[in-house]
């Protein structure tokens, strides 16, 4: 059906659907979209160089700030890396912080991505509603850890701060309440019509795409694949922690909300069950300056996905080598499949679907240069397009 | 650890004299140092047969005058296991896996881009994160690139 | 050829009745164009406060009692910003378009019956001149989009005819009920028949909302704001627009929905009538004033739908409603 | 139409922003703002200049003499410089409205009383 010209849209890096600078040329014809170029790198801070650099104390808060929503993500998985190469072993207690913090994450995150989508799809009002419902899991972090947004609870050998009893029936009132509006707005999700005529069968990634192209997190566990780093792979205190892992099989934007609004639920009971059977004890143990040669591969599940941290260390007090790959660099492939074939009126929410965090995935090289984006196409290419319409 | 051995068992078998060593340094962790040549026929048995199928990613690593590529796959989420192999900086060629895993796309065009190390018969490996007026040949992660010298580029534009 | 001052002065004093003062001053001033700014003003304060509310925030809140001068100094800032015009677009109608857009609703607004049921400019048929207009408005729209050279405008300004397309049959079909009922195409005389006996709204509920639909897809709210879909293309048919341009494009906006609240409270709602003591321009701004909180109360309520939606939605459901609604007054049942 | 009761509902309930700068938020008890240094009980080892991530913290001199130049537009407030301290000489107070137009003004010294 391909009758008029291929039409080149650049899409970013300025553009109000991104919140974050990235660019995708589509190539659109007619209504729908033909294909994607990802061209990536506008928030690109060179980390990976800069973690050479610094000692490893510094790169904790380093790597908290890889991104700002899933810091603590990042955090747990450079500390528990580093405790591997120096063979220590971080105390119980400070295993139960860290996923109390990670599923307190992991609400706040999926919180904040249900109130973007809905404005990715001009559903304001349940834009500001989600966002001021996410208000109380932030006062929580502030509670905690003194600090909104980069709560910097870990640090290597464990935690740097106690979850006080006084705290907990804090948090549970706060997590009581959450859960009831959690629980609402997954029944709004499904029962709202406009929400269902903008999501449902928006975005389709097959099961197989999705294993294909190697996706991760939310993302393939919408397309019906269960795969969860805390099940599978567990790490910090998970494994004694019983909880089930969230899939739909709907393939498609709706399901991402589904999945993701489920697991802020599950989020909830995990919590619970850790604030009630944590041990007590010391939360730290003391380690030293310099770390022994050695390498170790960290992984975590970020509220977007599986993160790897590979670590080398040469015995000084600076890491040889450290790669962090991000969970949305993983979901770029397969968010370009299924841009492909979907109209461009619905670009925004599908992009929206992964829960990009760009600042996460440019980490390497360094800060982009002005750039100068020649007019794609002329005027007359438009207006014959247009005007055959 | 049985299942880690078994794997490491099968590997051995059909690997002989490729296979350089092998770690397994923790529960759900293998390390497996390969020849350079033998990437492809590795990467597919463990893609076919031994269900290795999720790429996490692939990373490398300058160690002075050789490059590291390292390709992390996971088994059912779960076993890790760490395909290493190196490459001279002179002739840093190696045959790209993208058409048996389509993910690896990126990953391969991000070594690429950092550690300018080719991969022969990729679709696509324009620069993806570097800005488009990089001088050629400068690959930011190598060690001979000191900070200095990297952000002078930058600030020339 | 030289003007002859004396006679032309002469001419002026003559002419300068006080009958003629009045009515000039009714045009410019009571009923007439400052009047409809401030209520336009007026009305975008009720409209930002009450979508506020539904979304549990203040709105606007500093400037003068809570917050009420916020869109008057809006467009005085707006007065004030650079006035960029595109050296690749079309000048002449880019500048002319927004004109027009302030324009048109400003004087649809004169056959109105404000003051009192007899307004100033009424015919037979002003029914049909406020939807003439209606369409005129998103010609508009669509040249101002298309004349600004940038892609958004241009896919926004395609939006807009193509949502007109959408919304302009089921309007034009659910308005003639209340001018059959009144048995005449004035909307005075529409406004005259609902003081004598009911409201449109409880004849014709099915009509009400119906043209609240439309008006809402008129006025691009958010269940049908496609054309400036704002995480899609920006700003729509509206990105290129700065200063006193977009200053004028915003007031001609306000107007608009005193317009649409207008049509509605006139048609429906029995517009200005005699209510025992109080003037009828205080019946007129409260009827409206409730419209302009109906339509916000909708706009809060609502996702934004694909264009392909809205088409098929408008001519699968509403058009045969709207038949509907024409078919039960033919048969008596619409007063 | 299931959105229209809840957003009929919070008519009438109290807005959830906050009128700021005229009504703020008290600040929970042990909140990172700036950190302050009690230099009376700096001992000048040096410690934190070290192993401040960002940089952000100068010592002049050394030992009992030392001054502390405190760039609070490079500090991320993370309290890597407060926990490492020998001393305790360093608090992080409550502040939070430390943003400014001039960079040269954001700099607290603290100087010895000779």
């Amino acid at each position: 059906m391909s009758h008029g010209s291929i039409i080149k849209i650049p899409f970013g890096p300025q553009h109000p659907a991104l919140k974050e600078p990235e660019n995708f040329l589509f190539e659109v014809d007619g209504e729908t979209v033909v294909d994607v170029k990802p061209r990536l790198g506008y928030n690109h801070r060179g980390m990976e160089k800069a973690f050479e650099l610094k000692t490893y104390i510094q790169n904790i808060y380093l790597a908290e700030r890889i991104c700002g929503i899933c810091s603590h993500a990042h955090t747990t998985c450079y500390t528990q890396a580093i405790e591997r190469l120096l063979g220590v072993e971080p105390p119980p207690r400070a295993r139960y912080i860290r996923v109390i913090i990670a599923e307190l994450e992991r609400i706040h995150s999926h919180a904040l991505w249900i109130g973007l989508a809905a404005h990715e799809i001009g559903f304001d009002t349940l834009f500001m509603y989600v966002w001021r419902d996410r208000e109380t899991v932030l006062d929580m972090f502030e509670m905690i850890s003194g600090n909104r947004i980069h709560y910097a609870m870990n640090t290597i050998g464990g935690a740097r701060r106690d979850i006080h009893a006084d705290m907990a029936p804090k948090i549970v009132k706060g997590l009581d309440f959450l859960e009831k509006r959690l629980e609402y707005y997954l029944d709004i999700v499904q029962t709202e019509q406009t929400i269902l005529k903008r999501t449902a069968d928006v975005g389709i990634l097959r099961p197989k795409d999705a294993v294909d192209l190697c996706a991760v997190g939310p993302t393939l566990r919408a397309s019906g694949i269960e795969n969860d780093v805390r099940s599978d792979d567990p790490y910090v205190a998970y494994d004694e922690i019983p909880f089930n892992v969230v899939t739909h099989d709907g393939c498609d934007v709706l399901s991402r909300i589904l999945v993701r609004c489920e697991e802020t639920l599950e989020s909830v009971k995990i919590i619970r069950y850790a604030l009630d059977s944590m041990p007590n004890g010391t939360i730290r143990v003391r380690v030293p300056m310099k770390v022994p040669q050695g390498e170790v591969v960290s992984r975590v599940e970020a509220p977007r996905g599986e993160l790897i941290h590979y670590a080398k260390s040469n015995g000084t007090t600076k890491p040889e080598r450290y790669k962090v790959r991000s969970p949305t660099l993983a979901n770029i492939p397969a968010l370009c499949k299924m841009l492909q074939g979907g109209y461009v009126a619905d670009i925004p929410i599908v992009l929206a679907g992964i829960d990009p965090c760009f600042s996460c995935m440019d980490r390497m090289a360094f800060v982009d240069t002005k750039k100068n984006r020649k007019w794609v196409w002329t005027m007359q290419q438009l207006r014959r397009k247009y005007a055959k319409e | 650890m049985e299942k880690e051995n078994e794997i490491v068992e099968k590997l051995k078998s059909f690997l002989e004299e490729n296979l350089v060593n092998v770690i397994i340094p923790r529960k759900r962790r293998i390390f497996v140092h390969i020849k350079r040549d033998a990437l492809r026929e590795t990467i597919e048995y463990l893609m076919k047969d031994l269900k290795f199928k999720h790429l996490s990613t692939i990373t490398g690593v300058d160690l002075g005058e050789r490059i590291e590529v390292i390709y992390h796959l996971s088994h059912e989420g779960s076993i890790m296991l760490s395909a290493k192999l190196t490459v001279s900086k002179k002739n840093p060629n190696i045959s790209t896996i993208t058409d048996v895993i389509p993910g690896a796309v990126l990953y391969e065009r991000e070594v690429h881009d950092l550690l300018g190390v080719n991969f022969k018969g990729h679709p696509d490996l324009s620069p993806l994160m570097l800005p488009e007026k990089w001088p050629e040949g400068v690959y930011p992660l190598r060690k001979e690139h000191k900070l200095k010298h990297l952000r002078q580029i930058t600030s020339e534009k | 050829m030289g003007l002859d001052y004396a006679a032309v002065k002469e001419e002026i004093r003559q002419r300068m009745t006080t009958e003629t003062i009045i009515s000039l001053m009714s045009i410019l001033v009571f009923p007439g164009a400052m009047f409809l700014f401030a209520l336009a003003f007026f009305y975008e304060w009720v409209d930002r406060k009450f979508f506020a509310r539904l979304q549990n925030r203040y709105g606007p809140l500093h400037t003068g009692p809570h917050g009420i001068l916020q869109p008057l100094a809006d467009f005085l800032k707006l007065l004030s910003k650079e006035d960029i015009t595109l050296h690749a677009s079309d000048r002449l109608l880019f500048i002319l378009a927004p004109i027009f857009y302030l324009a048109l609703p400003l004087t649809t607004l004169f056959v109105i019956p404000i003051l009192d049921p007899t307004s100033s400019i009424a015919f037979e048929g002003d029914l049909i001149f406020v939807l003439f207009t209606f369409t005129l408005v998103i010609i508009t729209v669509f040249l101002a989009g298309w004349s600004s050279v940038s892609r958004f405008s241009t896919i926004g300004s395609v939006r807009a005819a193509l949502q007109m397309l959408g919304y302009e049959i089921p309007m034009g079909l659910v308005v003639i009920g209340p001018a059959i009922a009144a048995r005449s195409l004035s909307i005075r005389r529409v406004v005259e028949w609902q003081s004598l006996n009911f409201w449109m709204i409880l004849l014709q509920p099915l009509g009400f909302i119906i043209l609240t639909v439309c008006l809402l897809a008129e006025l691009q709210f958010v269940p049908f704001d496609i054309p400036e879909a704002e995480t899609e293309i920006v700003a729509g048919w509206r990105t290129e627009f700065s200063g006193r341009k977009l200053a004028l494009l915003r007031l001609g906006k306000d107007l608009e929905l005193v317009l649409a609240s207008a049509l509605i409270a006139s048609l429906y709602l029995g517009g200005s009538q005699h209510f025992w003591l109080i003037p009828p321009i205080v019946i007129f701004l409260v009827k409206t004033t409730f419209a302009v909180m109906l339509l916000s109360l909708l706009r809060a309520v609502f996702a934004r739908f694909r264009i392909d939606q809205v088409l098929s939605g408008m001519w699968k459901y509403l058009l045969p409603l709207a038949t509907l609604q024409i078919i039960l007054i033919q048969l008596g049942l619409g007063g | 139409m299931a959105f229209l009761k809840e957003a009929l509902k919070q008519l009438f309930r109290r807005p959830a922003t906050l009128k700021y700068p005229y009504e703020k938020l008290t600040v929970p008890k042990d909140f990172r703002g700036r950190p302050i240094w009690d230099i009376k009980k700096c001992i000048g080892c040096g410690l934190c200049p070290e192993v401040c991530p960002s940089r952000a913290i100068e010592m002049i001199g050394k030992g009992l003499e030392a001054e502390i130049k405190h760039y609070v537009d490079r500090c991320m407030f993370c309290g890597q410089c407060a926990e490492i301290c020998p001393k305790n000489a360093i608090r992080m107070s409550e502040e939070y409205e430390l943003s400014g137009f001039d960079r040269s003004k954001m700099i607290y010294e603290y100087k010895r009383d000779h």
